[in-house]
């Protein structure tokens, strides 16, 4: 029997977060929990990807977690830094392969809602707004969506698209004039992806101990379910968890659950 | 438009290409001795019913002391403009600012703004639109280029756009097909920044360590510029290393002003007071008579940056957070400091 | 007294210099130009602030430069910008006056660098291009054209509208978008002129010593407009100031001597 | 032909272009994003010498720009190499672009999307006046400096295009297929603008001072359009006076700096800008200049021309062939002192700036 706990639901996440991530990518990066899955890819499978931040730092050394994306860490003995438009700019131009980004809404198309919950008119809670989620969403060739599953949080239809998933469906991102889009929604449940006519999120891979009906049941929409067994995830590896709390997040800045 | 507080000459103030250019024109030319007091500086260039740009990144190198001195000068009507802008929640509680033109406010790893949240509830403030960082920033950076807007692939598709009556959809009209939607953002010309930098000469010839977000940028395309410098350097010292970003010509006021940052951080010279952040997310946000408290402590009771710091703890904060800055740039070893802090966890959680 | 007198071209430096106010941020491009501008820094105007399209930003003075990103625009500058955030500058008024030359001007202060004859795919010679120069013309708030005049410089029509002045006069400048005042006088080796307010066409504003209105004319391919009184005659260069020209600023005759041929 | 553009109509028929497809690419903002897409995203060592660089990354046909301004630390030794191996129909491109007339008698460069071609203070290029004339160089748009730097600025930006106030009322915009002018939709009064789209040129050589083996880059003095045409182009290939180990780069404060990632290629390469001017190395070989331009680019005869790239580029092995031509250590002593006193770094008192102007023969008759 391993000695080690088994990973909670945040630490799982992070582990999944660090799964979407290739050796050799650029990776944009958002605080929190993607900042966690990053490093963690870079400590573990994925040792030669290079981080570039939104305030401008690009590909710095390792060093504590960051606080936020503008925090000294993002640009720790950085070649270089970039004013913000250009470093969005590298977005758009085909200069990173993969970015990660939390809502607090997302939808069955991958809208993704961080401005207002209800409605400008009809408020019942105002969000810190885009950022750069948006950016990051209409420009980078594939990103993936980050967010705890909850019926409440995966609605049939987000209150409000702060930053646009596939839209209606279909070819709408597309028409729409967009770029990229998003190719994975990751959360403490599974993996999901869209399926390519529709673009209605489906599920991909599930966490241990879940199921179908355990995701279904987190959702506020109809997930779309593949033909087939539902394939489910390794949980993480004890070396990999080791590396997870004693060198990524040490300081459990992001991997300690709420009240414990 | 119908705005609550805001006037329809400050919504278009913001856009006017024209007005910023002749104001630059009649800016002075004269390399001189720039250097004054903040409260002058801020007496000055800061004017009730300007349009106030933030500069920084939320805590990093924000001049979060001058924006206190606003508080304390008790300045009005202003519109606040920034990506990201939070310092601003703030400013609304003060009555400095009532009308936002929104990027973000929050507090980074601590997600929303609760006084935020309520100043806009309440209708104590009102936003006239709605952009993503990157929009805003082009917007910024057209200022900068001289060009009067630019394309973009932002912001297509979302609700922002129906927020936003500064922007528009258009159909490509160059390269691509035509069909291929746009959105064209214009040229964004703030009234006021102030830039908080590692060192400056007395002329306002700034170097910036560390990211320069927008404020290159938005030292071109703002009416007035007040520089906030850690050190005041000779002229020469500048020239030797070729490294400023900002000339003098775009600067208004230069303020030596060590410590401007805190209680946020400036590269290079000190690390943020992260308890004194856990204090005014846990303890200031959440109720309106908390928030109060903290402002008469930390800004109406407290007269410069050298009394904040005493409240924080003086020369033994100082040190601390100078070290931690300095492990944070791997400059010295991590060993020898810790980033260990003290939470704060309110009474009513 | 042992100076020699102003040739042309000294003279010439001299008039742009003059043109230039205290205080001003000034936007230089290669040759005469740059002698006129460091000379009434050494001279009139000691707060002058020069600017170059290749990014160098109030560099200090060293010895001529060859062109416009020649190490000494940017001598010990405290920064260095990118070209187009260096043209941005002039757009957004950063800039008070522009110099720059031209193969042809015509009578509204047009300038062409692109071509000369009327087919551009068959042309008689084929020029540099714009380079910064439209940029200039287009965004500075003012600009003043420095050239020699003959009729051949100064026709009726330019083969090529590459930076433009006011274009068919009136308010056809304004009309086109363009920024600034556009060009406010023509520095040659015969006179200074400035444009009628309500035309836009040239008009004769001073001759150099010894020049008359015909000899301006002659030398014009269209028709000079001539002030109502006397024509006031150019101020010539002390001696003082010539000195400074040739032994302070351009030391190496690079701009000021006629070349050999 | 087909071509997925909306060109100025005006502009193709002046111009005379009968297949606008052949403009396609520099503005195809999709296939260099593509072309970035795949690129190479390890941290890995790039350096190659140039002849491998240059046959590996220059294709015939590619739009070719190179970085400096004029004979400021512009990759030359590269452009060159380019000459030597007979690469064909390139189109040149670059804000300046005047070094792109030295191929042109070769048939390296056949196309021009020109900005400015003329010799500086000497002014016009007679020989390219003379190439245009006699079509063996094909003009496929007209720019000036700035509406080209915020072309390539669009580019690093990833705006499609850019509003400027630049090219209105001229004739340029009859002459430049790609811009167009609109009215300022954000103004209620009429307000033309000039809309230039992102440019996206095929292969650019940056010179500059130091790089590390990956490709980090660091510019000394004005970076001109390099860090955004760093961005923008589908190749880059980077030569360097210095190859430094990376702890350099990541210690010196310095924003002209291009990432590794854009980087395809790096060359060690002392003397690349030779025989231009390197900033904080060497001053360029101004009787070399006025030779050329006096001589080889006076369009007088094109024997003169062609001798003169014969024995400068075609008989020349490398750069230090090149150099002991010139006059070898005691040139490149020279020069190296009178750049350093021109920067402000060496005494300059009694440095003797004055040097041989050539008169040429024809015109001494």
């Amino acid at each position: 029997m391993s000695k080690v706990a088994p990973a909670n639901p945040l630490e799982m996440l992070a582990y999944n977060i660090s799964l979407m991530i290739e050796d050799n990518q650029i990776v944009y990066i958002g605080t929190g929990l993607p900042m966690v899955g990053a490093i963690l890819a870079k400590k573990t499978h994925a040792p030669n990807i290079t981080m570039v931040y939104e305030s401008g730092g690009q590909d710095p050394l390792e060093g504590e977690m960051p606080w936020s994306v503008g925090c000294p860490f993002t640009y720790r003995k950085s070649p270089m830094t970039l004013e913000m438009a250009i470093s969005f700019g590298q977005c758009a131009i085909g200069y990173v392969d993969i970015a990660f980004q939390g809502g607090a809404q997302i939808d069955m198309y991958g809208n993704v809602n961080t401005s207002v919950i209800g409605s400008y008119e009809n408020l019942k809670a105002i969000l810190p707004g885009s950022g750069g989620g948006n950016d990051i969403g209409s420009l980078t060739q594939k990103s993936v969506l980050v967010g705890l599953q909850t019926p409440d949080r995966f609605p049939a239809k987000v209150d409000f698209i702060t930053t646009p998933g596939y839209l209606d469906g279909g070819d709408s991102r597309e028409k729409a004039g967009l770029l990229g889009g998003p190719i994975a929604v990751v959360t403490q449940v599974g993996i999901y992806d869209f399926e390519p006519v529709t673009k209605r999120m489906r599920i991909k891979a599930l966490n241990p101990g879940m199921s179908v009906e355990i995701a279904q049941a987190c959702t506020g929409f109809e997930l779309l379910v593949p033909e087939g067994e539902v394939p489910f995830i390794e949980p993480p590896r004890d070396e990999v968890l080791e590396i997870l709390r004693n060198e990524v997040d040490p300081r459990r800045v992001f991997t300690k659950m709420p009240g414990s | 438009m119908e705005f609550m507080y805001a006037t329809q000459e400050q919504f278009d103030r913001l856009v006017d290409f024209k007005g910023a250019r002749e104001y630059h024109l009649s800016k002075s030319r004269v390399k001189k001795d720039k250097r004054m007091s903040l409260g002058e500086a801020i007496d000055r260039f800061v004017q009730d019913g300007d349009i106030l740009a933030e500069t920084g990144f939320s805590y990093v190198r924000s001049p979060i002391q001058a924006y206190f001195e606003i508080i304390r000068q008790g300045k009005k009507n202003m519109v606040s403009i920034g990506s990201p802008m939070s310092n601003t929640s703030y400013l609304m509680t003060a009555n400095c600012v009532y009308a936002i033109h929104l990027s973000y406010i929050g507090v980074e790893m601590r997600g929303n703004d609760k006084n935020f949240a309520r100043n806009i509830k309440t209708k104590k403030a009102e936003i006239l639109s709605i952009w993503s960082h990157g929009s805003m920033a082009l917007g910024f950076k057209a200022a900068q280029l001289g060009a009067p807007f630019i394309g973009s692939k932002q912001l297509l598709g979302s609700d922002m756009l129906k927020y936003n009556p500064y922007v528009k959809v258009i159909e490509n009209p160059v390269g691509l097909d035509k069909s291929e939607p746009v959105v064209i953002i214009p040229a964004l010309f703030p009234d006021v920044c102030i830039i908080h930098v590692q060192k400056a000469d007395r002329y306002g010839n700034a170097v910036i360590e560390g990211p320069a977000i927008n404020d290159i940028a938005l030292a071109a395309a703002c009416r007035k510029v007040i520089i906030t410098a850690e050190k005041i350097v000779p002229e020469m010292s500048i020239r030797e290393l070729g490294n400023a970003c900002i000339p003098f010509w775009y600067v208004d006021a230069v303020v030596e002003l060590p410590y401007g940052a805190l209680p946020g951080c400036c590269p290079g010279c000190y690390y943020w007071a992260r308890e004194w952040w856990e204090w005014l997310v846990r303890i200031g946000t959440p109720k309106e008579e908390n928030v109060q408290d903290v402002m008469r402590y930390w800004i109406y009771e407290t007269k410069d940056q050298f009394e904040f710091i005493e409240k924080l703890g003086g020369i033994r904060f100082i040190n601390h957070a100078t070290r931690l800055m300095e492990a944070a740039q791997a400059n010295i070893d991590d060993s020898l400091v810790s980033f260990d802090y003290q939470e704060v966890i309110p009474k009513w959680d | 007294m042992s100076v020699a007198p102003a040739n042309p071209l000294e003279m010439l430096a001299y008039v742009v210099s003059k043109n230039i106010q205290d205080k001003q941020i000034v936007y230089v491009g290669t040759g005469l130009p740059m002698v006129g501008a460091i000379l009434a820094k050494k001279t009139h105007a000691p707060n002058i602030t020069l600017v170059y399209e290749s990014g160098g930003q109030d560099p200090i003075e060293g010895s001529m430069p060859w062109s416009v990103a020649d190490p000494v625009t940017w001598r010990k500058s405290p920064i260095t910008m990118e070209m187009p955030l260096s043209f941005a500058q002039a757009a957004n008024g950063y800039v008070d006056v522009a110099f720059q030359g031209a193969a042809q001007i015509d009578m509204y202060g047009n300038l062409n660098t692109h071509i000369i004859g009327n087919d551009f795919l068959n042309p008689k010679a084929r020029l540099t291009g714009s380079g910064g120069g439209n940029d200039l013309i287009s965004l500075t708030e003012n600009t003043i054209i420095v050239g020699l005049q003959t009729p051949e410089k100064f026709p009726v029509k330019l083969d090529f509208i590459t930076s433009p002045g006011h274009l068919y006069g009136g308010n056809s400048r304004k009309e086109a978008g363009l920024l600034g005042n556009g060009p406010v006088a023509v520095i040659t080796q015969l006179g200074v002129y400035d444009f009628e307010p309500v035309t836009k066409r040239m008009r004769i504003k001073s001759l150099h010593p010894g020049i008359t209105i015909e000899i301006a004319q002659a030398c014009t391919g269209f028709e000079l407009l001539v002030p109502e009184g006397e024509i006031p005659v150019t101020e010539t260069p002390p001696l003082d100031v010539l000195e400074i020209l040739r032994n302070e600023v351009d030391t190496q005759k690079m701009f000021i001597s006629f070349p050999p041929q | 032909m087909t071509t997925n553009f909306e060109y100025n109509q005006e502009a193709l028929k002046n111009l005379q272009i009968d297949d606008p497809s052949i403009l396609d690419r520099l503005i195809d903002g999709e296939s260099a994003r593509q072309a970035h897409l795949k690129k190479e995203r390890g941290k890995v060592d790039k350096r190659i010498s140039l002849k491998e660089a240059v046959q590996e990354f220059v294709k015939d046909g590619d739009i070719y720009a190179d970085s400096g301004f004029s004979y400021v630390r512009t990759p030359l030794q590269a452009l060159f190499e380019v000459m030597r191996q007979g690469k064909k129909d390139l189109q040149g491109i670059g804000s300046p672009n005047t070094n792109h007339s030295y191929g042109i008698p070769y048939g390296t460069f056949s196309y021009s999307h020109n900005s400015y071609l003329g010799a500086e203070m000497r002014g016009t290029d007679r020989s390219y006046s003379k190439a245009v004339k006699e079509k063996k160089v094909k003009i496929l748009s007209e720019w000036s400096h700035g509406s080209m730097g915020l072309g390539f600025k669009a580019a690093q930006m990833g705006a499609p295009y850019i509003a400027s106030k630049s090219l209105l009322g001229s004739d340029i915009i009859k002459y430049n297929p790609y811009v167009k002018v609109v009215e300022n939709p954000f103004k209620k009064d009429k307000d033309p603008v000039c809309l230039i789209p992102a440019l996206y040129p095929d292969v650019v050589f940056i010179h500059v001072q130091w790089a590390d083996k990956y490709g980090n880059a660091r510019i000394y003095g004005p970076a001109v359009n390099d860090i955004a045409l760093a961005v923008a182009a589908r190749k880059v290939i980077i030569t360097a006076e210095e190859i430094v180990p990376e702890s350099d780069l990541r210690n010196t404060t310095n924003t002209n700096v291009i990432p590794f990632m854009f980087v395809d290629a790096v060359v060690h390469l002392p003397y690349g800008a030779v025989p231009g001017n390197c900033p904080g190395y060497y001053y360029w070989a101004r009787e070399f200049w006025e030779w050329g331009i006096r001589i080889a680019l006076s369009g007088k005869d094109d024997k003169y021309r062609d001798s003169f790239w014969d024995y400068w580029v075609f008989d020349c092995k490398d750069q230090f062939d090149f150099i002991e031509k010139l006059g070898g250590i005691r040139w490149l002593n020279k020069h190296q002192v009178i750049e350093r006193a021109l920067n402000g770094i060496n005494e300059d008192d009694g440095i003797d700036l004055s040097y041989q102007s050539v008169i040429p023969k024809w015109d001494e008759e």
